[in-house]
């Protein structure tokens, strides 16, 4: 049973066919091909797969495409604003080494974008906490709680 | 010439591609009609299979084909062991089970469909029909006589025995003071790289050539191996890694499914994909540590140590992946630290269990040895009720005793283990931390502080010391219009080789950054090459990128000096190029160099630009342009301007430092909370300090998980019971400490850089470190040992 | 793993004795026993619907009664394999009369192991799962052994079943407070 | 992680949702937040055939005040209740509770209704569901009931909603103690999943003088289901609450409890961890009624 799914990613709207079974992730990777949201647990643990659903960042690993019909998505590849500008937080992640194999870094970005726009001006702790939802085995997170600074400190 | 890159914490270039999302790791290559593989893997430890039924697999929807031990498993080699001990046993490990499963994990079956969803469907319909057979699980129990034995055909559970190391130890340790004995741990830990595996293979039958994307490592030696496990001419066969998220040594290896999907596409003749889930990553992909040994470290009464001996027993698994049985051996290499000790002496069991391979993991074996070493220090100091650092200090080699000889074996390039030691403490206020902490313990508090002084062997390797060749490759090639492209056969993961290289080729070519172009991971495109592991990236493979440049300048010279109608002598390269040096000219010559008379202008559009020189200068550019429209070069010279160079070092290289954390533990509940963490790491010459800083970041806190979270638990049934991230505990940030860092710099001699590595230096110093912090806090309570990870409970019974 | 308690029934020994090793009971009393069938002396091939909340699984394998010793002592062991993985069970139950002999105590001492995708990712709840399981057995036992032999048989409906349970539970809470 | 196929229905009324699960029964699932659900589903360990998303029905979400109750839509996000003001002032329990559920993105969009339906044993809500005594509207064919706190919570993943009820709306009765009120929620978090090894949510009512009039206790993670320590209260009511008598209490915490175990805590453990989380968490409390 296929249902039709609607929605806007990244400001383009689309339109699909999709088995209700179908993860919002794997809507994105293998439908519309938008491979920056990756997938590193099976659990909901690592945040790989954030995205922002209707302004808020959610793990897409952990929904189905079909309950974000009608809904807007935003996904990392359409982070950077106007003329490809890097979002504040994306210069701070290359700025202060916030990443190494980059692959928690989409999931890490916009989660930390959410953190900082829910708290503009984080202390070290609430950085470190407000990212407990993405793990990072490289970093050891201290580049990126410098990043999460930097723009913070930017926006 | 002045360094303008080396040295600076410059911007990865890599970043751009990755904070965007649009690099490509293997499983966002899509190639069309790609065919898609999910596995059927063992739910018990240890079972006969007596029936693999497939039948309704086969027919459900979207399933093209399915694969047993049966149909694969003769047609394909077995999986590569690389290590060679002496009367090692090798057990036949293939692809697919046959007719035992001695795993949680072991594949049994390939579906191959046509997506995915479909593929995953139809693994439910597959029915096994198991003999449960006893398993081994405890690595002691495994190794003690009578069976059960897992390859009956060996006729017990021992893999191999090794005995190592120089010196008397039985007439050390008879002749010591003090015999401390220890039972020690090193639980088996999971690496967790945050991208498992993936494999995408495509055959095309009419080149016949196959082409293997896999999230590796090690292109090259992979690309070998498979063309030996699946019969594949090795030059019709191309391995491209591309983007790899994250290896920490599991991904230093060649593993069934990647021989398997080449093999499979070749049958169907289309692409075929397999994306490893994080449950296949915590069964299927190697394990690491996993050592259970018993210490004996003789010391005077002074502190002086006099002979160490440790006879461990290493749990292998059932089957060997690519290093499994050599890991235990380095940690007897690694087993004088930084310390002089006179006898040295480790006897490795190793042992067939019923779970998967252990095999290199971050570290691999030395993180061990150096827990081992400075628990001992500690136990030491304990017995003699002498300070830590005094104890550490009355031991080490002297800098004017390097190249410093170990008991095993071992010629350690250079080090100032006191410089490091004293930045430590200087930086931490260690007299001060002490007062401190004997204030604290007067107010009921629980404190500690604990020191490490490590050393590490890194830099891997001369090949002699090496399974699979210790060199490593680099191409330099300067374009035609000047770009300049390095081919590193070091295939990164994660650790800014884009970058880092970049940065030594342009100080040395004397170019913008930007005009620096690292290609590495395809294995038709780049010269052989080994791979990113042991610390090694840098210390082998950026030399090797430095020695070509400066093969490359040594023709670029003779070239340019060949416009400049020069003799090379009067002819050096700047930042700007190749300039006639006038004064030595005249003194050459006694006359004024005639100005050349050389084609000059703009070329036609569409076509090269020619070289352009004013007769006293000319650039690399012009130099390279030259060299490949090869209209007028030396006579005999070769057109082009590119060198391959293989770099074998002569040793390893050996990077040292001390941490000190300073701990406090709720007495109720017995939870640890990090004060302070320093950490003063050496690792020779710094090219990226920034990316330094990150390393050791990094590892420190995959040494922090082994120390206080992680750990692979099996039950007593051989069931993986932390088969998950929501049982498996990897650290988070609101877990850690913020980290404070510094360097001494003690330039090596092993290469020309002064580089010794450093991707592994904080998972190698902190464990020890940390669980001397929370040990030391304990001291009160008669504790003097306790093995990881420091679970809050463990510590609270022993406080009450 | 081990699991081990204690269940008062109010019902006589012989009759709890009798309602233990009878397969009809047993298919009734077992969690998600949808098949119970002869294949030997004291032995039954088993299809398990069971689970705890969202969480299911089929499993089909058998049930053994063994160290049968009438009306004191039995042990019964369950072996089931499925789509999630496989659970062994094997439970010693031992009968004491109480309350006059109007009462039975029930002491179990038991061994579980599961092994699979629920070994794997339910360590958390297997515990308890077990716990809730061998709780919902002896309290469908209890219902079975009060009835009057020949009467239609309890229904055991999950959320009956639960609901016994609990007040039992609240009872025993009680009880010990009360002590 | 590919969930096995499913039906899938987003009724636009309550009454259509609870019609069809009637219909389906034990084959359905409801789909809140999907954070229990959906990684159970993803793993293969829940199969349902037909999941019912309670995500479109309109006004499941909201948090009002009404009758002298607090209420809130069982689709009403953990973080909205992280995030309201209003609950600050008048019951910061649940916006305290909610702050420690998962992680960011799963306070996103995991809702309250779903995780008290899901009873998770570990789960933070039924502590704080327990302290304040809520009650839990549940709408069924035969119109709607209300099921207590107390009676809720049944057993491990197992609640008092029938089959074919689904959970409408929670609602909190307004203090309307005289005095000052005290709440609180600690937990010890296990370091992999972020479950509570041990949650103790505890709400306290002091007269002017700092006697303890009520209080309520709930505690999570312990046992197969969270509890209420009846024990703990019964020793603060009428006390004035210094430490002693505080720690005196807490001691209560685990009274007959049997408490579960499993890698990260033994059942002693872990009993022992609710008596000083109670004894911490019943401290902050007290301290916030003065």
């Amino acid at each position: 049973m296929k249902m039709s799914l609607s929605m806007t990613v990244n400001g383009v709207a689309r339109e699909h066919e999709v088995e209700p079974r179908l993860l919002l992730v794997h809507y994105l990777r293998e439908v519309l091909n938008l491979t920056g949201t990756h997938v590193g647990c099976d659990t909901s643990t690592c945040g790989a797969c954030t995205v922002r659903l209707d302004g808020q960042a959610v793990k897409s690993c952990t929904m189905f495409a079909i309950q974000a019909d009608g809904s807007e998505v935003k996904t990392i590849e359409g982070f950077a604003g106007e003329g490809g500008q890097l979002h504040p937080v994306q210069e701070g992640f290359w700025e202060c080494h916030g990443l190494q194999c980059g692959y928690c870094t989409p999931g890490m970005i916009i989660a930390a974008a959410q953190l900082i726009e829910r708290t503009p001006q984080p202390t070290e702790a609430q950085i470190r906490h407000g990212l407990e939802g993405n793990l990072c085995r490289c970093t050891g997170y201290q580049h990126i709680v410098e990043a999460v600074q930097y723009a913070a400190k930017k926006s | 010439m002045a360094k303008k890159f080396v040295g600076q914490s410059i911007k990865r270039t890599e970043d751009p591609r990755l904070i965007k999302g649009l690099g490509h790791y293997v499983d966002d290559i899509k190639l069309p009609e790609t065919l898609h593989v999910a596995f059927v893997r063992s739910m018990y430890a240890h079972a006969r299979v007596k029936e693999v039924d497939v039948s309704e697999a086969i027919n459900a929807p979207g399933v093209v084909a399915v694969y047993t031990g049966a149909d694969a498993s003769a047609l394909i080699g077995p999986v590569p062991c690389a290590s060679a001990l002496p009367d090692l046993k090798v057990p036949d490990h293939r692809v697919l089970a046959t007719d035992k499963v001695y795993f949680v994990g072991h594949p049994i079956a390939a579906v191959v469909a046509t997506n995915a969803y479909a593929a995953r469907d139809a693994v439910d319909l597959i029915m096994v029909d198991y003999e449960e057979l006893t398993p081994v699980v405890d690595v002691e129990e495994a190794a003690a006589e009578g069976g059960p034995f897992i390859h009956e055909k060996f006729g017990d559970n021992i893999a191999y025995k090794l005995t190592a190391g120089e010196g008397d130890i039985d007439a050390a340790l008879a002749g010591a003071d003090h015999v401390i004995k220890q039972r020690i741990v090193n639980q088996r830990l999971a690496p967790i790289a945050m991208e498992p595996r993936g494999v995408l293979a495509r055959y095309l039958p009419g080149e016949e050539e196959l082409t293997i994307w896999s999230s590796t490592q090690i292109p090259h030696l992979l690309r070998t191996q498979l063309a030996l496990m699946i019969g594949m001419p090795e030059n019709k066969l191309r391995v491209i890694t591309p983007e790899v998220g994250g290896g920490f040594g599991s991904k230093l290896n060649v593993y069934a499914e990647e021989a398997l999907l080449g093999w499979i596409s070749m049958r169907l003749a289309k692409p075929v994909k397999w994306i490893e889930t994080r449950r296949e990553n915590m069964q299927a992909t190697i394990h690491g540590r996993g050592q259970v040994g018993y210490l004996e470290i003789g010391c005077m009464n002074d502190g002086t140590l006099a002979g160490l001996r440790y006879n461990v027993f290493a749990d292998l698994g059932a089957y060997y992946q690519l290093l499994t049985p050599a890991i235990p051996t380095l940690t007897g290499l690694m087993l004088s630290g930084c310390y002089k000790i006179p006898a040295i002496q480790i006897n490795v069991t190793g042992v067939f269990t019923n779970k998967v391979a252990t095999d290199a993991y971050r570290g691999a074996g030395r993180p061990e040895a150096t827990y081992v070493v400075e628990r001992a220090l500690d136990l030491v100091a304990q017995e003699l009720s002498m300070d830590v650092v005094e104890v550490r200090r009355k031991n080490f080699p002297a800098p004017e005793e390097f190249p410093f000889h170990t008991a095993t074996g071992l010629f350690y390039d250079s080090g100032n283990y006191e410089g490091a030691l004293k930045k430590a403490l200087e930086m931490s206020d260690y007299a001060k931390l002490r007062e401190e902490q004997a204030k604290a313990r007067a107010e009921g508090r629980i404190v500690g502080i604990g020191v490490s002084t490590y050393v590490e062997i890194c830099a891997l390797g001369p090949s002699q010391a090496m399974p699979a060749g210790g060199w490593e490759s680099a191409t330099v090639r300067i374009e035609p219009t000047g770009k300049v492209t390095i081919m590193t056969g070091a295939s990164p993961h994660g650790q800014g080789q884009e970058t880092s290289f970049a940065q030594i080729a342009a100080d040395e070519l004397g170019v913008d950054i930007k005009d620096v172009t690292v290609i590495h991971g395809d294995t038709s495109i780049v010269q052989y090459g080994i791979g990113t592991f042991g610390s090694r990236a840098t210390a082998v493979g950026g030399t090797a990128v430095f020695i070509a440049i400066q093969k490359l300048k040594e023709k670029a010279h003779k070239i340019a000096s060949h416009l400049l109608q020069a003799d090379a002598t009067n002819v050096a390269f700047g930042e700007s190029g190749f300039s006639l040096q006038k004064a030595k000219a005249a003194v050459a010559s006694g006359v004024e160099v005639p100005e050349p008379d050389l084609p000059v202008g703009q070329a036609p559009a569409g076509a090269l630009p020619e070289p352009e020189t004013d007769g006293k200068h000319v650039t690399l550019q012009d130099v390279a342009l030259a060299a490949h429209l090869a209209k007028d070069l030396p006579p005999d010279m070769e057109p082009g301007l590119s060198v391959t160079y293989f770099f074998e070092p002569k040793n390893f290289t050996f990077p040292f430092g001390t941490h000190i954390a300073v701990v406090e533990i709720d007495r109720e509940t017995g939870d640890i909370k990090f004060q302070r963490y320093v950490a003063v790491d050496d690792c020779g010459k710094v090219i990226n300090p920034m990316l330094v800083d990150g390393q050791i970041q990094g590892g420190i806190v995959q040494a922090l998980g082994q120390a206080l979270y992680e750990e692979v638990v099996y039950d007593e049934q051989g069931q993986l019971v932390t088969g998950t991230l929501m049982d498996y505990a990897i650290p988070k940030a609101a877990m850690l400490p913020h980290f404070e860092l510094a360097r001494t710099e003690t330039p090596t001699d092993v290469n020309p850089l002064g580089v010794k590595g450093v991707g592994e230096a904080g998972t190698i110093g902190a464990t020890p470190c940390i669980v001397n912090a929370v040990v030391d806090a304990l001291a009160p309570f008669g504790v003097r040992h306790l093995d990881m990870p420091l679970k809050p409970e463990t510590i609270w019974k022993l406080i009450h | 793993m081990k699991i081990e308690g204690t269940h008062e029934l109010r019902a006589a020994r012989e009759r709890v004795y009798k309602a233990l090793t009878d397969p009809r009971v047993l298919q009734r009393c077992i969690p998600g026993c949808e098949r119970l069938e002869k294949t030997g002396e004291d032995s039954y091939a088993a299809t398990l619907r069971t689970g705890v909340g969202s969480i299911k699984g089929v499993f089909n394998g058998s049930v053994k009664l063994e160290e049968m010793r009438p009306p004191e002592h039995y042990r019964m062991v369950v072996d089931g394999k499925g789509q999630p993985g496989f659970l062994k069970g094997s439970g010693n139950l031992d009968l004491e009369e109480a309350g006059d002999g109007a009462a039975t105590v029930i002491k179990y001492t038991g061994e579980v192991q599961v092994g699979g995708t629920i070994a794997s990712v339910g360590q958390r709840m297997i515990q308890g799962a077990a716990k809730m399981m061998a709780s919902q057995f002896f309290t469908a036992l209890e219902a079975e052994a009060q009835t009057v032999e020949g009467d239609p048989p309890p229904t055991h409906g999950f959320f009956r079943t639960a609901l016994r349970w609990f007040s039992g539970w609240l009872r025993r809470i009680f009880q010990n407070r009360s002590k | 992680m590919i969930p096995a196929q499913f039906d899938y229905v987003a009724p636009a009324t309550i009454d259509e949702a609870v019609s069809l699960l009637s219909q389906h029964q034990d084959e359905a699932k409801i789909l809140a937040g999907g954070h229990s659900l959906i990684p159970a589903m993803k793993l293969r360990l829940a199969q349902p055939q037909l999941l019912i998303d309670i995500g479109r029905i309109k006004d499941l979400s909201y948090i009002n005040e009404q009758d002298g109750q607090i209420r809130i839509g069982a689709m009403t996000t953990h973080y909205q209740l992280e995030s309201n003001e209003r609950l600050r002032a008048i019951c910061p329990l649940l916006p305290e509770c909610a702050a420690h559920i998962g992680d960011v993105q799963v306070r996103n969009k995991g809702t309250i209704g779903g995780s008290v339906a899901h009873a998770d044993p570990a789960g933070d809500w039924p502590a704080a569901i327990l302290a304040l005594d809520a009650e839990m509207v549940a709408v069924g064919q035969q119109g709607e009931r209300v099921i207590k706190a107390a009676d809720f919570f049944v057993d491990m993943l197992t609640t008092a909603l029938a089959p074919g009820e689904i959970l409408r709306e929670i609602r909190i009765n307004a203090q309307d103690v005289g005095g000052r009120l005290g709440q609180s929620y600690m937990k010890v978090a296990q370091p992999a999943s972020g479950f509570a090894v041990v949650g103790v949510a505890v709400n306290l009512a002091l007269d002017a003088g700092g006697v303890c009039q009520s209080s309520r206790i709930g505690i999570t993670g312990v046992a197969v289901k969270a509890y209420r320590a009846s024990g703990v209260e019964n020793a603060l009511k009428g006390r004035v609450l210094d430490s002693q008598i505080i720690a005196a209490a807490a001691e209560h915490a685990a009274d007959a409890v049997d408490a579960n175990e499993d890698l990260y805590a033994s059942a002693d453990y872990r009993r022992h961890l609710a008596r000083v989380y109670t004894r911490r968490a019943i401290e902050a409390a007290s301290s916030r009624a003065h």
